[in-house]
């Protein structure tokens, strides 16, 4: 029993890392914001419940147990709508989308208008 | 300390503020680190989420980018030079990093860590010694937090309630958006009450309890605008409510003093003197947070209730 | 080896100090100025609970089985610093935002100049009145 | 276990934190700074129970809070400034 509860946090855990470095990853890379916050929002918002699932597969049953899984919820809920919201705002503030084939960041210089 | 180098070689202003709010998280983090959570509760609540708010809600009322330095950078740069290298120097001097035999432990921490227990009853001896064995510096604290906020109330006021406030902005769009947080504040107003009562056996207290409890309504204020918020908490109540919370701690100091006790010696507040200690602590710290939670939340009504004047 | 892993937490300390204290002396905008402050402060504040810190010490709540805690008084201390800090510095926010609607500028040298100005004009249009022109 | 998922977060904060600073737009540096801001809630959780702290879970909880906090006020610092544009048109203010 312990021994799947380990492997099981295990794998959960390696999973969690690689969506995380693969977030962080593209949100250095990407070519334009849009792209970005695909890149963040959608990891992100996989990678925190999977290394959290990790951490509460290792813990015993307590009140600790129970805070990890609010936090868990937490993140679930404000992390897809900060993402949301952010991209609308900026789609409202002006910044198009990146849609031609240019290969540079010409495209998301800052708008002030 | 790289945050710190860009923060100042930034001229944008609002990155300096995005950036002093991610220094601030990294501070707390490296107070978890060195063993202090209160501290780092604190900071996280106070740092990264009031300050961040309200220094963005003054820069809406002032400009945005900073002009060009003036100055030769290089006699500042001189003078902090200087009185670096002496700091530096002093520090050969100090006691390394957890060292028992540091002259900061053999004073009245031991003590402290010692009897609390016992003669105040609560395990966080934090919160123990911040009520109850210093309870004057904390009551002068919160005069401090009070007056703080009188201030920036007589040089600003409320601002007009908003009748003429054009509501055009893109978060009002959101639908999504309202619906999560209406669904998250009364979390979080729940979880500044377990913080506020909680505090006895784990980090937390009255201070802590009063930033996110203002932090609830600052985000209700954020997302449904500045009427809706000031319906459900009139800005009349404020300064009322900060007065009532300092009343409370001076009550609690006042009743053991007329119960033939020293000034805010709780021990006046039962027959049993742990359980007095107990209950005087709980009243105190509830008494800072009402005065924490209305100034927060007055200055943030005061700095984002007034127009830009152009 | 031992000594510079200990004094580490200082050095830190004193380079994020003298950050402030350089933007504080040497920036003219106000707000950052008031930045360098909440830099000068954040290092203050972890200079305290270095000090504070013991070598294999906990949390200071008592719990079973523990027995070296680290030091609560500095805990204490900068726990409500930080929170008379936000307040002072919410003070100093709200002068800027005066200062803004006053000068139009929260640029110091431009406040210094407008001053000036202000002074000259006075004194050629030869208004003796000695009114508040702080 | 735990070690490998505290350094792949490790990392990934650096990685945000770089993007904060090059951000070209303003947008980028809020979405960095969101991101780092996530990234240190699991850094917390993870290393406080690797570490055992005590009571890092309610200081976790409470990043997660300030975290979404923080980034609603930078968005509604942005439409300010926009309203304010349209509105003062002037811009020498």
């Amino acid at each position: 029993m312990t021994l799947v509860l380990e492997w099981t946090s295990a794998i959960f855990l390696l999973a969690g890392s690689f969506l995380c470095i693969t977030g962080g990853v593209g949100l250095l890379r990407m070519p334009d914001f849009f792209s970005r916050v695909h890149a963040a929002g959608v990891t992100e918002t996989l990678a925190a419940p999977l290394l959290l699932c990790g951490l509460m597969l290792q813990m015993e049953w307590s009140l600790d147990l129970v805070k990890v899984l609010m936090i868990l919820l937490f993140v679930l809920a404000t992390n897809p709508t900060a993402t949301q919201a952010m991209a609308k705002a900026t789609l409202i503030g002006g910044q198009k989308p990146l849609v031609t084939e240019s290969e540079s960041t010409k495209g998301d210089s800052p708008s002030n208008s | 300390m790289l945050i710190a180098i860009a923060a100042i070689r930034m001229r944008d202003l609002f990155g300096v503020v995005i950036l002093f709010g991610v220094y601030s998280l990294l501070t707390a983090v490296l107070f978890m680190d060195l063993d202090a959570v209160d501290v780092a509760f604190t900071e996280a609540a106070v740092g990264a989420g009031v300050t961040t708010v309200l220094l963005l809600s003054s820069l809406r009322l002032t400009r945005r980018w900073e002009a060009p330095p003036r100055h030769n950078p290089f006699f500042s740069l001189l003078v902090v030079g200087v009185t670096g290298a002496a700091l530096v120097y002093a520090t050969l001097d100090a006691p390394l990093l957890g060292d028992p035999s540091a002259p900061v432990h053999k004073h009245v921490a031991p003590h402290y860590l010692q009897e609390a227990a016992g003669e105040v009853g609560m395990p966080n001896i934090v919160t123990a010694v911040l009520a109850s064995y210093r309870g004057y510096d904390t009551f002068g604290e919160t005069l401090v937090v009070f007056t703080a906020g009188l201030a920036v109330l007589l040089l600003l006021g409320f601002g007009e309630s908003g009748e003429s406030r054009i509501e055009t902005s893109a978060i009002h769009d959101q639908v999504v958006l309202k619906v999560v947080v209406k669904l998250l504040i009364p979390l979080i107003l729940l979880y500044a009450l377990y913080v506020q009562f909680h505090g006895d056996f784990g980090a937390g207290g009255g201070f802590q309890a009063g930033v996110i409890f203002a932090t609830g309504f600052i985000l209700y204020d954020m997302v449904f605008g500045v009427e809706n918020a000031r319906a459900v908490m009139p800005a009349a109540w404020l300064p009322r409510l900060a007065a009532l919370g300092v009343l409370i701690y001076g009550g609690v100091g006042v009743y053991s003093m007329l119960a033939g006790k020293p000034f805010l010696d709780y021990s006046a507040l039962s027959a049993d003197p742990v359980h007095g200690q107990h209950l005087g602590v709980l009243l105190v710290e509830l008494g800072v947070g009402i005065t924490v939670f209305s100034i927060v939340l007055s200055i943030f009504y005061a700095l984002s209730g007034r127009r830009r004047q152009s | 080896m031992n000594e510079i892993a200990g004094l580490f937490n200082y050095w830190v300390v004193v380079f994020l100090m003298m950050a402030g204290f350089y933007v504080v002396i040497s920036q003219g905008n106000l707000v950052k100025k008031l930045v360098g402050l909440g830099l000068f402060q954040a290092s203050v504040f972890i200079l305290y609970i270095t000090m504070g810190n013991l070598s294999g010490g906990r949390a200071p709540i008592v719990t079973e089985g523990v027995f070296i805690y680290s030091n609560p008084l500095p805990h204490v201390l900068i726990l409500t610093a930080i929170v008379v800090g936000v307040a002072t510095t919410a003070v100093g926010l709200a002068l800027i935002v005066r200062i803004h609607e006053a000068y139009g500028s929260v640029e110091e040298d431009e406040i210094h100049a407008l001053d000036m100005a202000d002074d000259d004009t006075r004194l050629q249009e030869g208004a003796g009145q000695e009114e508040s022109s702080e | 276990m735990l070690t490998a998922a505290i350094i792949a977060i490790l990392v990934t904060m650096i990685l945000a934190l770089v993007r904060a600073f090059l951000g070209p737009s303003e947008y980028d540096r809020m979405l960095a700074a969101n991101s780092f801001g996530t990234k240190t809630v699991l850094l917390i959780a993870l290393g406080g129970h690797a570490l055992s702290w005590h009571s890092y879970l309610d200081v976790a909880l409470l990043y997660a809070m300030v975290n979404f906090v923080g980034t609603i006020a930078v968005m509604r610092f942005f439409e300010n400034r926009k309203q304010d544009g349209k509105e003062g048109s002037g811009g020498a203010s």
